[in-house]
């Protein structure tokens, strides 16, 4: 009953909360001091690049980790490690691209050579990595395990590149860019918008992992049918 | 000779084309490299965009020895060498087709590269357009050089790590052609001398491919 | 025909490779201690079949148990009963023939003197210090065949072990099965020409379509 | 037997690889238009003949002509005389059957229609779209052939054909060959076993230690 | 295991050994790289001895690619994988095997580079000398590290080229620490905290390697 109801409402209410968030983030807070409108972007890159890095590389490296425990071995956790991946590679690039639009007015540059950026690109290839090893065999069994110890060594670094944040920083002064106190002066309502920002693209992440991983069962659906097919013409193959 | 080039250049693509290992290996692997060479340097040395074309060709020359030894390994085992050598195919065509292929292949990546060396090393967007036409003109040298050199090594399985060695020296001259002429385009100078450079080593590579590739092939 | 515990058990098995079914649902019991032939045409699974059976592709479907082992279990435990004789090379090109040997017996912890003696079984004394990329065809063959010797596996799973064998190498391999399947192994064979030896009285099992279609004691 | 211009002619031909004297100094004639059978035992030197034949290593020491060329001269006009059949794969593995075929009929300015039909005589029909490294041992052995059927060379060299063709497979090369030698080609086979057609009636060469010791028309 | 990770080190390192690649393939490579990207970066970068550890690594992680890859050919064919997996060696043996061949490759190029990075980069050599044991200790977690990625994409001759993706975003953070640590052996600063770091990730690796190699395998 709850598994059913929470099923109907994920979508309708990721869509509500989303909107609150634009229409929070668009008319009802006000424009930065510094940055202007520009500041706007705190209600979605943030929210975006917690999803990226923490919520759905999580979810895949997890799952990764239940599927090659023995116990739990089972298709179930690669397909969602493999979809969360994906999502997880979308919101990398989501989070590269508004961070980006942002840098551009704010630092004068698209770019520039801060632990965190660099890490976010790492962590992007680390994506791309494990979505091109699970193309690049053919046997299914040994994919599903190459990849979910890509996964996890692929989360080792995620720490490490983490903490390397600080002392890059601590080395390098003027490098850090990341101090939105100074910059914004978050109200009140800033808070919240910014909170209901990180609950709508949380639940986003929960939303398209779903319908992503019912994609990915009707894909194997559809290629059991095919296969059924193919398991016929092999018989027949011996039938002269 | 231009039909055979044009056969085997088709091949070379159509299985690289199927492999995707362009798309899913050799272009992350550029961006990865572009990111990781910044990275050893500190930001003291790659925040200024000077060192954009330095990097640039840096990486590129990384991408082109994967792919120079990746079109070799197409060319398959030592059975498919004998075979495909009693087809008698002009070796001057072979060399063109698979020069061509290479070149094509690199100028995608470069492509995608500048895109990333503007974005990432803060190269300038107009002087990196004004040295397109250098870039294009040094990768297709490099494709030429790599394909002979890539003859040389190819072949056993052994002398793959060959490679890099015998034509690192002569990827060089290009290595430094292409970076000035990146420089100058960048921030104003002799931006025709280096480019006669590339353009020079371009013929020049192609007239010796298309004349030795032959004493080359596997014997 | 079912002893006690048969050495293989397959019922259904399908293989999967990139969606293309290699065996297509077989059911086959082999007894301990048997000489097993496979045949069929090109294509109708027989590498695959020998394959299967030393843990070297995955069950898609169906289920299995080759000596001792559940095949949707450790096939790191079975690969380690099994000898597996391939259509390649099984060995280290760059190492000579007799260092390749040593490796095995190291691996297996078996005294390194017994690699002469096996050397010279399959007639490769003379070639001992030749790299193995350097041997001949028939040669190599030999050379895989002394690393099972050394192996001495409880199930020999043999691919074509024939082709590219000279006379004498055919006539040393047919005494060696006879002796293999004497002293309790189990021996699977794939093969075109039927065996030559008159002694042994195989059972021969036919594919098609990734089927067995025939099988015949 | 030396009839107008033989075909083939080595005098004490001698080929060092690394030091070694894979042949040791053969001599051989061999007229237009015959079949001839080398064999011998493993390591015997059968391959490297075939390769010297084929132009794929240099003669060390002694001379040769082949199919006109010689062995001292220019290799890359002999490898187009010659058709070759090796022990491995000789085709791009990532290409489809077809699409391999393709390749070689545009490279030697044949119609391409004519792989369809080619593809058909060697029973690949069912195959054509499969990529050349999934086929299976012997499915690998007839795409060769279909590339020797589209190449239709004047000298034809055959290492160990019959490895891993099946019955089927045997006869038609069998026949293949007999129409071959018919239509004016010249074919050297590598085999352990003699031919099975009885109409064909070859002339056989046995060789040991790299040189010819027997031979038998 | 231990045994067993010796007869693979040794097997490993006596093929290297026969095939002389190392010292003639590999370093001269690696000395080239070295002169290269001190040309790439022109003058006004590379005089500068605060490169030479960025650089060092870089080319040290070019080197290791190398040899990873090379580490999965001599593992051989198909045929091989299938025929040593029947042996039924143990996993961690074999990874703790592998990966020690690989070190000892590393730390004997890696050896000669620092003495190129003296000459022609100009860095202190006392402070190199200093920086040893952060060397030694990163290129090992290279090598640890190397050895898993390169299990995970060896196999079929295709992925290849995946190597190079797959590993360099692990290998990043080891490059930062390592040069980190090179650097404040250079000019004076916190390096144990670098050289900790190093640490970790060589016993972190090992500890990975040696629980899911077997996992790994060819299947
Ligand atoms: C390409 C450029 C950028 C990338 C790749 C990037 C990446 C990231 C990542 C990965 C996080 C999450 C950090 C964490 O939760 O541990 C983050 C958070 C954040 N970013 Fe960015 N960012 C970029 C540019 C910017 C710019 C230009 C600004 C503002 C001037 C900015 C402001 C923020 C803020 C305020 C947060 C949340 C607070 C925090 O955790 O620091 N980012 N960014
Ligand atoms: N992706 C694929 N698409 C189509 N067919 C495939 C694919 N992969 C494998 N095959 C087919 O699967 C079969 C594999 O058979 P296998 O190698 O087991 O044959 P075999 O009985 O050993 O034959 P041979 O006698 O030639 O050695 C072949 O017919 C091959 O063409
Ligand atoms: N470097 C070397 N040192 C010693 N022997 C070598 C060396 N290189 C090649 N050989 C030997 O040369 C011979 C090559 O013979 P070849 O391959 O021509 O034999 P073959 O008659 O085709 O045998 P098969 O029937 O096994 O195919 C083999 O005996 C091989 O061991
Ligand atoms: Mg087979
Ligand atoms: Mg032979």
């Amino acid at each position: 009953m709850m598994k059913l109801l929470s099923q109907r409402l994920l979508g309708p209410v990721t869509l509500v909360l989303l909107a609150l968030t634009f229409w929070l983030g668009l008319w009802v807070t006000p424009p930065d001091k510094v940055q202007g409108n520009l500041a706007r972007l705190l209600y979605v890159h943030p929210a975006v690049a917690w999803v990226a890095l923490y919520l759905s590389f999580g979810t895949a490296t997890i799952a990764s980790a239940l599927y090659l425990w023995k116990r739990s071995r089972s298709v179930v956790m690669d397909r969602v490690a493999h979809c969360a991946m994906e999502v997880s590679l979308v919101f990398i690039i989501l989070t590269l691209i508004t961070g980006s639009i942002w840098g551009r007015p704010a630092w004068g540059v698209w770019w520039a050579w801060d632990a965190r950026l660099t890490s976010t690109a790492i962590l992007g290839v680390f994506a791309v990595g494990y979505l091109a090893l699970r193309r690049a065999n053919d046997d299914f069994e040994l994919q599903a395990r190459r990849s979910a110890v890509v996964a996890i060594l692929a989360a080792i670094n995620v720490p490490i590149i983490h903490f390397s944040v600080q002392w890059w920083k601590t080395l390098h002064q003027g490098a850090s860019v990341f101090t939105p106190g100074g910059n914004f002066k978050v109200h009140g309502i800033m808070l919240t918008t910014l909170f209901i920002s990180l609950a709508a693209f949380t639940l986003l992440f929960f939303w398209l992992l779903r319908e992503r991983y019912r994609v990915e069962v009707l894909r194997e659906e559809r290629q059991r049918v095919s296969l059924d097919e193919a398991l016929a013409q092999r018989r027949r193959e011996g039938v002269h | 000779m231009i039909r055979t080039a044009w056969l085997v250049a088709v091949k070379d693509l159509r299985i690289e084309q199927r492999s995707r290992v362009l798309l899913w290996q050799v272009l992350p692997f550029g961006v990865m490299a572009l990111v990781l060479s910044g990275l050893a340097l500190g930001p003291t040395h790659a925040g200024h965009s000077s060192a954009g074309p330095g990097l640039f060709y840096l990486v590129m020359l990384l991408v082109a020895l994967l792919m120079i030894n990746r079109s070799q390994v197409i060319e398959g085992s030592p059975g498919t060498r004998a075979s495909v050598a009693t087809l008698g195919l002009d070796p001057a065509g072979v060399f063109l087709g698979k020069a061509l292929a290479l070149a094509v292949e690199l100028w995608l990546t470069g492509l995608v590269l500048l895109g990333g060396a503007v974005l990432v090393l803060h190269t300038a967007l107009a002087g990196t357009l004004s040295a397109l036409p250098s870039v294009v003109v040094t990768l297709g040298a490099l494709a030429a050089a790599g394909t002979l050199y890539g003859a040389l090594t190819g072949g056993g399985q052994g002398p793959v790590t060959l490679l890099p060695v015998l034509s690192l020296p002569a990827f060089a001259p290009l290595l430094i052609a292409g970076e000035r002429s990146f420089s100058a385009a960048l921030h104003g100078g002799a931006l025709w001398r280096w480019w006669l450079i590339s353009l020079v080593a371009l013929v020049a590579y192609l007239g010796i491919g298309i004349l030795l590739y032959g004493v080359l092939e596997e014997s | 025909m079912s002893s006690p515990s048969p050495e293989v058990t397959l019922r259904d098995a399908v293989v999967l490779v990139g969606g293309f079914p290699l065996l297509s649902g077989v059911n086959l019991d082999l007894a301990p201690s048997s000489l097993t032939v496979v045949t069929g045409a090109n294509g109708a699974g027989k590498t695959s079949l020998l394959r299967l059976l030393a843990g070297l592709v995955t069950l898609s479907s169906g289920a299995g148990v080759v000596a001792g082992v559940d095949l949707k279990g450790d096939l790191r435990e079975l690969r380690r009963r099994v000898g597996w004789l391939g259509h390649e090379g099984s060995f280290y090109d760059d190492l000579s023939a007799s260092e390749n040997l040593v490796f095995a017996a190291k691996a297996l912890a078996r005294p390194t003197g017994e690699v002469a003696s096996v050397l010279e079984r399959v007639g490769l004394s003379s070639r001992a210090a030749t790299s193995a990329k350097q041997l001949s065809a028939g040669q190599r063959r030999r050379l895989g065949l002394a690393w099972l010797l050394l192996r001495r596996p409880a199930l020999w799973l043999l691919d074509e072990p024939y082709a590219s064998l000279d006379d004498d190498g055919r006539t040393f391999f047919d005494q060696l099965i006879g002796d293999v399947v004497d002293s309790g192994a189990t021996v699977v064979v794939s093969a075109h020409d039927p065996l030559r030896s008159r002694t042994l009285a195989p059972r021969t099992i036919t594919l098609a379509g990734g089927l067995v279609v025939a099988d015949r004691s």
